[in-house]
C-alpha cells in the first residue's frame, strides 16, 4: 500500500481477498481454557506466506488485525476488539505478521517447490509464531515462560497438521492455478 | 421396498416448506414428479435452487414430508446422495481436483485402480476433452469447465440428475451440447433453468413463485404462465 | 459483520475516540509496572467493572464479558496459583481482567469509523515511507465487503462436496483457494476499471 | 483535438492483435463502432472479454492501432478510465464496499459531501434500492446486485458503457430490467451478451470467432450468421 504510485489493483484485491479468506477460517475453531484458541486461522497465515509472498502476505495478516483493532468479530470464534491486544494471545498475533513474512522470503525464494513450501511453513508458520507468542503469553499472564511454552506444546500437533495441509494445498494451487503466484504485472497489463 | 420409485414417482412432496432465520423460503409445496425430465422456471428467488437442494439432502424441509426416489432425505441421505447427482451454476466450485483426471478419479474412487485410468480417458473423449487430462482446470474454457464438471457427476451413473441452471454462463453451441447431455439423459432429470427454451424440451415443468408452486403440468403451458406473470 | 461498538450516549461514548485509545496505552502501561497489593488489584477490577454501567452500558455488558473471561479467571488463576502462589496469582490475574475489560469498554463504545479515522491520522506520518493511509482505509473497507462473498464461496465448496458424496478432508480448501484467488483478480479488475487504482 | 469523437467514431480498432502466453488471443481485428449501441456476441473464448477489456485499458493491445472516444489507451489510460465505465458480468466482484451506500459513495468521491448524501438517495431510488443503502450488499438479491453494479457505474456518467454479460446471472424480469435500462441510454454502449433477443435491440452488432472479427453489421443478420456457424 504504497503511496505513489498507487497500488495497482490486482494486488490490492488479493491482499483484501486473502484477509477475507483468513476471516472466514475463523469459523473453524477449538476454543482453549487459557485463552488462546487452536484455531484455522493460522492455516489461513501460512498460505497467506506462502501465496501472496512475504509483503503481501504481511499485509493481509495485519489487514485481519486491523478489522479486529477497530472491532469487528475476525478473530477465530467471533472474538474482535481492542481486547484481543491486550490479552494472552497478543504476541501470536504480532507472531503472525512476522511468520507471514519468514513464510514468504522462504518459499519464494527461487523455484517454488513443496520443501521450501515446507519448510517455511514450519519455521515461519510455527517456529517464529512461537517465538513471538510465548514471552508475550508468559508477559501478559505473568505465567514463568517454562511452564507457558510447555503449556504450548498443545498446539504443537494441530500446527504441525495445519503446515504439512498448507504445503500440500499451495503446491496443489500452484498446479490448479497458477497465475495466483504470478506478480502483479502477469495479471494486469499495463500502461507504463 | 420402495413402492414409489417402482410406481414411478421420483420425487414425492407434501406440504413440504423450508424457513431460514425464521423467514419462510419454501411454503406448502405439494409436488409429485412423475415424468422423466422436469424443469423447474421461476424469477429470481422464488425458491428454486432451495427446491433442487431438498432433492440430495443438501438442505433438509424444516415442515411436510419428502421423498425422493423412495428414500427420506432426513435419514438416508447416504443412499440418497450415491444415487442423485448434483450438477450446480458454477463449474468452479464443483471441480474439486487440480486437473480433469484427478477431478474424474474422485469420482471413480470405487472402480479398480486398473481400471480406472480406461475409464478416464474414455470418459474425456465422451465429453470432448481427450488430451486436457492433465492440465490445470483452471485453463480450460467455460464451456469445457462445465463439461468437465457434468461428466463427473454422470459418470457415478446416477439415477436422478437435479441440474441447477447449468448452461446460464454457456455459449450458443455449449449451452446446446450441455443441454442436449442432459436432456438425452437416460436418467431422471430435474432441470432449474432461466432458458425456456431448454425448458420446454422437457416433459413436464413446475413454475415456482415467492416460495410457492404455482403451476405444474405441460411445459408449453407453464411457460406461458410465467412469461404472463412478469409482464 | 456487525461490529462489537453498541450505540449509546454516555460518557466514554462522547468521549474522542483518540482519547480513549491513548487512555487504554497509558492504563496498560501503568498496569503492567505496578505492583500492588491483592487488594489494591481487587479495588482496580471492580473499579473498571463500574466504568460500564457509569458510561451507560447495560449490566448484561458487563455480566457477558465477565462470562467469556470465565476460563481465563479460573485457568490461568489456578496456574499461576500453583507457580507463584496466592497472592501473586490474584495479583496477575485481576491485571490481565482489568486490562481486558477496559479493552472491551472502548470497543464497545467507539465506532468503527471513529476507530479508523485514528488509524488513519497514525498512518499519516507514514506517507513518507510510503503508505497511503487513504488506500489503508479502502482496503479495510474492501476486505470487509468480502468476507460474505467468500464466505458464499466456502459454501459452495462445502454443498458440492457433499452433493459428491466425497470427503476431501484439507483438500477441501483447494477449490476454495483457487475460486478465492480468481475473485481475487476480478475484483483487482473491478478496482482498476471504477478508477480506484492505477 | 479528437477528430474521431467529433465523427462519431466511439471505437476505431485497427489490426488489433492480443497475445497472451505467447499465444494469440485476439489476430488482426479491425473495426470501427460509429452506432449509439453495439452487441458483440460469439462463442465461448472466441475473444468478446477480451475486446471488451481493450476499451477502458483494462488490457492492452500488443499490436495495431486502437482509440477509444478518440484516446490512446496506452498513453491516456487515467482520462479513458473517467470516460468509460464497464459493467462486469458478476456483481459479487464489482460491489467493493460493505453497503449499497457506501458503494455508490465510493463512485461519488468527487462529488461534494453535502451534495453526496442526496445524490446516493436519489440514484438508490432509481435503481429500485430506496430505503435498502445501508444493508449490507450481500443481503441483497441476484437482480438488486447487478442493479447496484450498475448505478455505481452510471453515476459517474459515462460516455461509453461497456459490459460484459451483464444480464447472465438473472432472471426474464430482472435481465429485462437490466437490459431496457442499458439501451436506455444515452451514452454510447458496447455490450458482451450471450442473449441474442438482447443483442437484437441493438443499434449494430458485431461477431467474434476464434480471436478474429467474423462479420459486423445489422443485428439480426449478423445474428442468423453466427447461429448459422453454430449448427
Ligand atoms: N441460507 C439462507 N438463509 C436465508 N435466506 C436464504 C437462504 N438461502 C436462500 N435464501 C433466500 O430464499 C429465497 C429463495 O432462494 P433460492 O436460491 O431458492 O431462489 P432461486 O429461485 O434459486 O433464485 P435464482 O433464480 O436467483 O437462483 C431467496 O429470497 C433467498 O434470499
Ligand atoms: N490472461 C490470459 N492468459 C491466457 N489466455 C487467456 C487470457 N485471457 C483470456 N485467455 C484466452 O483467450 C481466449 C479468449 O478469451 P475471452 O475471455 O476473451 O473469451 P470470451 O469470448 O469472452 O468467452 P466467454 O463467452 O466464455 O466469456 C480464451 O481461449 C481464453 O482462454
Ligand atoms: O485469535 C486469537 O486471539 C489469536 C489466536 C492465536 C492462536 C495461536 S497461533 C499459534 C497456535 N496455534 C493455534 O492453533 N493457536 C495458537
Ligand atoms: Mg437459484
Ligand atoms: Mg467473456
Amino acid at each position: 500500500m504504497s503511496a505513489s504510485p498507487r497500488p495497482l489493483g490486482a494486488d490490492l484485491a488479493r491482499i483484501a481477498v486473502f484477509a477475507a479468506l483468513i476471516v472466514v477460517l475463523g469459523m473453524v475453531v477449538v476454543p482453549l481454557p487459557g485463552g488462546v484458541p487452536i484455531t484455522a486461522q493460522t492455516l489461513g497465515v501460512m498460505l497467506a506466506g506462502l501465496v501472496l509472498g512475504a509483503r503481501r502476505g504481511a499485509l493481509a495478516v495485519l489487514l485481519v488485525l486491523a478489522l479486529a483493532a477497530i472491532g469487528l468479530p475476525v478473530l477465530a470464534g467471533g472474538r474482535g476488539g481492542l481486547g484481543v491486544f491486550v490479552g494472552p494471545s497478543a504476541g501470536y498475533l504480532l507472531g503472525w505478521v512476522a511468520g507471514a513474512v519468514v513464510i514468504g522470503l522462504i518459499a519464494h525464494r527461487g523455484r517454488f517447490t513443496w520443501w521450501r513450501a515446507g519448510l517455511g511453513a514450519v519455521v515461519g508458520g510455527i517456529l517464529v509464531v512461537y517465538l513471538f507468542g510465548i514471552p508475550v503469553q508468559a508477559l501478559v499472564t505473568g505465567v514463568p515462560l517454562a511452564p507457558t511454552a510447555l503449556s504450548s506444546l498443545a498446539f504443537l500437533p494441530g500446527d504441525l497438521l495445519k503446515a504439512a495441509a498448507a504445503t500440500v494445498l499451495a503446491v496443489a494451487l500452484h498446479r490448479a492455478y497458477p497465475r495466483a503466484f504470478e506478480s502483479r504485472a502477469a495479471v494486469v497489463v499495463h500502461a507504463a | 421396498m420402495r413402492p414409489e420409485a417402482a410406481t414411478g414417482v421420483g420425487v414425492a412432496c407434501e406440504g413440504v416448506g423450508v424457513e431460514a432465520d425464521g423467514r419462510p423460503i419454501l411454503s406448502n409445496v405439494t409436488v409429485r414428479l412423475t415424468a422423466r425430465r422436469t424443469a423447474v422456471i421461476g424469477g429470481n428467488g422464488s425458491g428454486k435452487s432451495t427446491f433442487a437442494r431438498l432433492l440430495n439432502g443438501l438442505r433438509m424441509p424444516t415442515s411436510g414430508r419428502l421423498r425422493v426416489l423412495g428414500l427420506d432425505p432426513a435419514r438416508e441421505t447416504k443412499a440418497l446422495r450415491r444415487r442423485v447427482g448434483f450438477v450446480f451454476t458454477n463449474p468452479e466450485a464443483q471441480i474439486l481436483m487440480p486437473t480433469p483426471a484427478e477431478d474424474l478419479a474422485l469420482s471413480l474412487q470405487g472402480v479398480p485402480r486398473a481400471e480406472r485410468a480406461e475409464r478416464i480417458e474414455a470418459v474425456l473423449t465422451e465429453y470432448g476433452l481427450a488430451g486436457r487430462g492433465e492440465v490445470p482446470a483452471s485453463g480450460l474454457s467455460g464451456g469445457q469447465r462445465q463439461l468437465l464438471a457434468l461428466a463427473s457427476v454422470l459418470v457415478t451413473e446416477p439415477e436422478l440428475v437435479v441440474a441447477d441452471e447449468p448452461t446460464t454462463l454457456l455459449d450458443l453451441r455449449n449451452a446446446r451440447r450441455v443441454g442436449d447431455l442432459l436432456l438425452g439423459l437416460e436418467s431422471r432429470l430435474v432441470l432449474v433453468t432461466h432458458d425456456l427454451g431448454l425448458a420446454a424440451r422437457c416433459d413436464d415443468a413446475v413454475l415456482f413463485e415467492d416460495g410457492r408452486v404455482r403451476a405444474q403440468g405441460d411445459p408449453a403451458e407453464v411457460i406461458d404462465e410465467y412469461r404472463a406473470s412478469c409482464a | 459483520m456487525i461490529s462489537l461498538y453498541r450505540p449509546g450516549t454516555g460518557l466514554l461514548h462522547r468521549l474522542p475516540a483518540g482519547a480513549k485509545l491513548a487512555g487504554l496505552v497509558v492504563c496498560a502501561l501503568a498496569l503492567s509496572l505496578w505492583r500492588p497489593e491483592p487488594a489494591g488489584m481487587l479495588a482496580v477490577v471492580l473499579a473498571v467493572s463500574a466504568m460500564y454501567p457509569v458510561a451507560g452500558l447495560p449490566v448484561v455488558a458487563l455480566g457477558q464479558t465477565w462470562w467469556r473471561l470465565r476460563w481465563i479467571v479460573l485457568v490461568l488463576g489456578g496456574a499461576l496459583w500453583l507457580f507463584t502462589g496466592a497472592d501473586t496469582a490474584l495479583v496477575n490475574t485481576g491485571r490481565v481482567v482489568a486490562l481486558l475489560l477496559l479493552a472491551d469498554l472502548v470497543t464497545r463504545t467507539t465506532r468503527m469509523g471513529d476507530l479508523l479515522a485514528v488509524l488513519e491520522r497514525v498512518l499519516r506520518p507514514l506517507r513518507r515511507f510510503r503508505v497511503d493511509a487513504a488506500a489503508v482505509a479502502l482496503t479495510i473497507s474492501l476486505t470487509i465487503a468480502m468476507v460474505p462473498v467468500i464466505a458464499g464461496l466456502a459454501e459452495q465448496v462445502r454443498d458440492a462436496q457433499r452433493a459428491r458424496g466425497t470427503r476431501l478432508g484439507v483438500r477441501a480448501a483447494l477449490p476454495l483457494l483457487v475460486l478465492t484467488m480468481k475473485h481475487a483478480d476480478d475484483v483487482g479488475d473491478a478496482l482498476v476499471a471504477r478508477g480506484m487504482v492505477r
